[in-house]
């Protein structure tokens, strides 16, 4: 794929950032207002995936950039899974929410649900991110 | 609600023209349209956390379909449809509306659900869970199970869409590049 | 009662989409409109009437909210929706490299 | 004791989390071996290389990971039988004045026959794939797909709930849909784009019959809403979402007239997956999902146009999908319709209603589960060693590959019912059941079928392994020693499944299966408590 012109270029280098800590706050407020770890999660790799629509992925080194993907995905899901079987390890139940459930309206409360929004957002990211960048590195000739 | 009703006519205008129309370009687009109407419905049915998630989720969607769509030679969607074919569809669609009609009558009507389980949610759910996002509440406490096994299936498919995607898919002995060649070959004697 | 109507004519369409269709795309975007259709009835099913979203937000504990369980069943499902769609649109498009076609006429085994 | 529950779905979920990870190690080593050698710096060179040599030998380290994992599961599968119901709530959320408010994991004795049934054969096709895949590229991902498919299963199998049955069997179906594809070649797309389509559609109108269900009861727990419908009266309700159930759960089952994509999508699949898909998927995520929703939650075991419906369905299935056996030519797509047919005798006997038709129905699935994978994986031996799937130009291989034809002649004869063999004993039980329900036209028609089916395997065995070997396979060698041993288990099984309708063992296994069946409606009492 083609980058776009020095405009887009541009504004994309501005915007991103803020693309990108818009997404991390919808993360962390998964508790406390609508969003979660599945509109954040997608909202940050909407960030990575503007950059790559603008600056063209011709100079990435997709392969590289598939792989670490596929693996910040697996570390995503891996730390919801562990937090699921945190329980087990305790020795009562699977999925139990162990951890104190703190005050109410605030950042820092409802045990381990915002940890759980932390994992699903990375992987959800990555996942996005990993299918986006595979579609784009690959040529859609016609009959081989 | 007249809102309601512009908004699902609109949808329903917009799946008949995707469905329909030529270029298989304005389709997509026009699925879009249908998708974002909904993201619409939902926040008129109070269900921010979903209009969101829809909203973002429509925007990814059509980055995929335009993407798989943009190709300079598009082949124009052919509409070979057998009569045979469209008849007896029509007629099954036509059974189904009418068994449909017949069991909706036994739904409670629209605007007073059973609330059977979710009462307990809504009046338990601050005190027991500490989120005041009761919808967070119920997908990663109540149904956290759930979203385990949600939470896999995009893991799945992010899985399926690279092995699909590879480029070589499976070793025969002429398509074996250089140095696995040898090794490969070696393999198949041996056995 | 005319929404939930309304909402099985927006499945059915889709359903019209899938089996009359012969075009990889348009077979798909039969599938994303059948998925639209079972998320908006999910919904649908959980409106209260004069409810709020299902929010708590400080002074308003006792407000009437909208039934929440419905809405995370749609969350679960649109991801879950997303995921075949990406799934099934790497399969076409493999399928174009193959072919260089989205017509089901053309591809052999896909002719019923 | 109780803990075990879970396990079935985290321990395959985990290692399928894990396995990526695993697989960046060596990509990484690999990557940066070939980029780092490039420069000329003596100390990062060696480094360089040994990290080349480790990525080779860490290359076993999925195989071991892999089967260690399904044998595992294999023995908690064998810690479960003859237990008492089990009712484990996710979260610890107990019921809330009555109403169960979390998910509830139910263990019954069918729930325990799925999981041997699903776990024997996960196990048995990853010991089978460790030398089979390397035909095949990225063998990683194929592991991880395959624990996520055993993950999925064993979720729905051990399910209570509407919504989370729905999820696992997405996570199973999607698994299937990328490992159908997993050759890339032309075929193998088709198949899994047709097979996709149709899961799909499939997977919408279950999700709207558990809608339905949702908005007439309040509630998603399989207990509780088989209690509210026992309670209030919502007749036409049920059956419409019984209806839609059964056009689900039929077109992930191919049962007739939804079957189209069978017998492309599991032909096309690698050997393993084929025999998981044939042995074990249509029937975890179709028949007992199918069957549990409709006589356990819906009740609809005593009304007779919906068991009508069923055993309709099952005979057309049976009879159609052997007469289209009878034509095949390639070795997997005649196993892919026998298949049907087979499936076809498994509804029919449920269709009859009657606990000697549940019986037999549970044994024909526990059978054809043992000796359709076994078949799929002798098909797969003879593509590995001649690359070659017509039945016309092969011939005598029984000669080169002992093993695969001695195997495949016992699974052969089971199927067709020849007498001492496990296949018999259940297809005996379900025409009895017919004979008694009192179905006399249906009975003979299942006898009629299973000469059918003998007919179409003395095809293969006279075709494949049996008379002149062809000139092209004379230097054909039996397959590696990983691939007979799953090969001689499963044929064992075949021969030995009889066992199980002995008196002392039939009460283990098969008997808590039926009583679950007969119990009906009366599920949600067992589970709720009165």
């Amino acid at each position: 794929m083609r980058g776009m012109t020095l405009i887009v270029k541009t504004i994309t280098r501005l915007i991103v950032g803020l693309i990108f800590l818009y997404g991390i706050y919808i993360v962390f407020h998964g508790h406390l207002t609508p969003g979660g770890g599945f509109a954040g999660g997608i909202i940050i790799a909407g960030a990575f995936i503007l950059l790559v629509l603008a600056e063209g992925s011709e100079e990435l080194s997709t392969e590289v950039k598939k792989w670490r993907a596929s693996l910040f995905e697996s570390l995503g899901i891996f730390i919801f899974w562990l937090l699921a079987i945190l329980g087990l390890f305790t020795g009562s139940v699977f999925f139990l929410n162990l951890l104190p459930k703190g005050k109410e309206y605030h950042l820092f409360s409802a045990g381990i649900i915002p940890l759980c929004n932390i994992g699903i957002g990375l992987e959800v990211a990555a996942a996005i991110f990993a299918i986006f960048i595979t579609f784009a590195v690959l040529k859609l000739g016609g009959k081989e | 609600m007249i809102d309601l009703y512009i908004l699902l006519i609109f949808m329903i205008i917009g799946a008949i023209v995707a469905i329909e129309v030529k270029d298989l370009l304005s389709s997509v687009v026009a699925v879009g349209a249908v998708g974002l109407g909904l993201s619409i419905v939902f926040l008129i049915l109070k269900a921010p956390d979903v209009a969101i998630t829809q909203l973002v989720v429509e925007i990814l969607c059509l980055i995929i379909l335009i993407r798989a769509t943009l190709k300079k030679d598009l082949p124009f969607s052919t509409s070979g449809r057998w009569v045979l074919n469209t008849v007896i569809t029509i007629g099954f669609i036509a059974v189904f509306l009418i068994a449909a009609m017949k069991c909706l009558r036994e739904l409670p009507e629209f605007g007073y659900p059973t609330m059977k389980v979710a009462s307990t949610y809504l009046k338990e759910g601050l005190s027991e869970t500490g989120a005041t996002n009761l919808v967070s509440s119920v997908i990663l406490n109540y149904r956290a199970y759930d979203t385990l096994g949600e939470v896999t299936v995009l893991f799945t498919a992010v899985m399926g869409v690279i092995v699909v995607l590879r480029k070589i898919g499976r070793r025969t002995r002429e398509k074996l590049p250089d140095e696995t060649k040898v090794t490969g070959s070696r393999k198949i004697e041996e056995k | 009662m005319i929404y939930y109507l309304l909402c099985m004519l927006l499945f059915v369409i889709g359903l019209y989409g899938v089996l009359v269709k012969r075009n990889l795309i348009k077979i798909i975007i039969g599938l994303v409109l059948m998925e639209y259709a079972t998320f908006l009835f999910l919904a649908l099913v959980g409106y209260k009437k004069g409810g709020t979203a299902p929010i708590i937000t400080k002074g308003f504990e006792k407000a009437v909210f909208v039934d929440p369980l419905p809405q995370a069943l749609v969350l679960t499902a649109i991801v879950i929706g997303l995921a075949t769609t990406a799934l099934v649109v790497s399969i076409a498009v493999r399928i174009y490299q193959r072919y260089g076609t989205f017509d089901v006429k053309e591809i052999r085994r896909l002719k019923e | 004791m109780m803990n075990i529950i879970p396990l079935f779905i985290a321990l395959p979920l985990g290692a399928a989390f894990l396995l990526p990870i695993l697989g960046y190690r060596n990509f990484d080593k690999q990557k940066t071996g070939q980029a780092k050698r490039a420069v000329v710096i003596s100390i990062r060179r060696r480094r360089a290389k040994r990290a080349v040599i480790l990525g080779k030998r860490s290359k076993k380290v999925p195989d071991i990971l892999v089967n260690l994992i399904t044998l595992t599961l294999l023995v908690l599968s064998l810690m479960v039988i003859n237990r008492e119901l089990m009712v484990y709530k996710m979260g610890g959320w107990e019921a809330f004045k009555g109403i169960p408010i979390g998910i509830y994991l139910v263990l019954d004795g069918l729930s325990v026959l799925m999981l041997l049934i699903i776990n024997v054969v996960g196990f048995l096709a990853t010991l089978y794939s460790v030398n089979y895949m390397e035909k095949y590229t990225d063998k990683t991902r194929y592991y991880t797909l395959f624990l996520l498919l055993i993950a999925g299963m064993n979720g729905v199998v051990l399910s209570g709930d509407m919504f989370n049955l729905f999820v696992f069997l997405e996570v199973a179906a999607i698994a299937s849909y990328a490992l159908v594809a997993f050759g890339t070649e032309a075929e193998e797309l088709e198949a899994a784009f047709k097979y996709q389509v149709m899961g799909t559609v499939a997977s919408g109108f279950i999700l709207l019959g558990i809608a339905l269900l949702y908005g007439a009861s309040g509630t998603l727990n399989m207990a509780d809403i088989a209690r509210v419908i026992s309670q209030q009266g919502i007749k036409g309700m049920v059956l419409f979402a019984g209806v839609l159930f059964i056009t689900g759960f039929g077109l992930k089952a191919a049962i007739m007239p939804f079957h189209a994509w069978l017998p492309d999508a599991h032909p096309s699949a690698p050997a393993p997956i084929s025999a998981m898909l044939s042995g074990v998927l249509i029937k975890a995520i179709g028949v007992y999902a199918l069957v549990r929703i409709i006589f356990n939650v819906l009740g609809l075991g005593e009304t007779k146009s919906i068991l009508y419906i069923l055993m309709a369905l099952g005979t057309v299935s049976m009879v159609a999908g052997a007469l289209l056996a009878l034509g095949q030519r390639d070795f997997k797509r005649l196993l892919a319709y026998s298949s049907i047919s087979q499936i076809g005798y498994i509804i029919f006997a449920f269709g009859l209603g009657t606990p000697l038709g549940f019986l037999g129905g549970l044994f024909h699935l526990l059978n054809h589960a043992s000796f359709k994978s076994l078949l799929f994986l002798n098909s797969g031996a003879v593509v590995y060693a001649t690359e070659n799937r017509d039945l016309e130009k092969m011939g005598g291989l029984l000669e080169r590959m002992p093993v695969t034809g001695a195997t495949s002649t016992i699974a052969s004869m089971s199927i067709s019912g020849i007498p001492p063999l496990s296949g018999f004993w259940s297809k005996l039980i379900i025409i009895i059941a017919a004979i008694q329900a009192g179905h006399f036209i249906l009975a003979s028609v299942a006898v009629l079928v299973s000469i059918i089916t003998l007919a179409y395997y003395l095809k293969v065995q006279r075709l494949a392994f049996f008379g002149k070997l062809g000139q092209a396979w004379k230097k054909t060698k039996e397959v590696p020693g990983l691939m007979c041993t799953s090969m001689i288990i499963l044929s064992l099984l075949c021969v030995g499944l009889g066992v199980l309708l002995l008196p002392g063992i039939k009460n283990m296994i098969l008997d808590p299966a039926v009583e679950v069946l007969k119990n009906g409606a009366q599920y949600a009492n067992l589970i709720l408590g009165e």
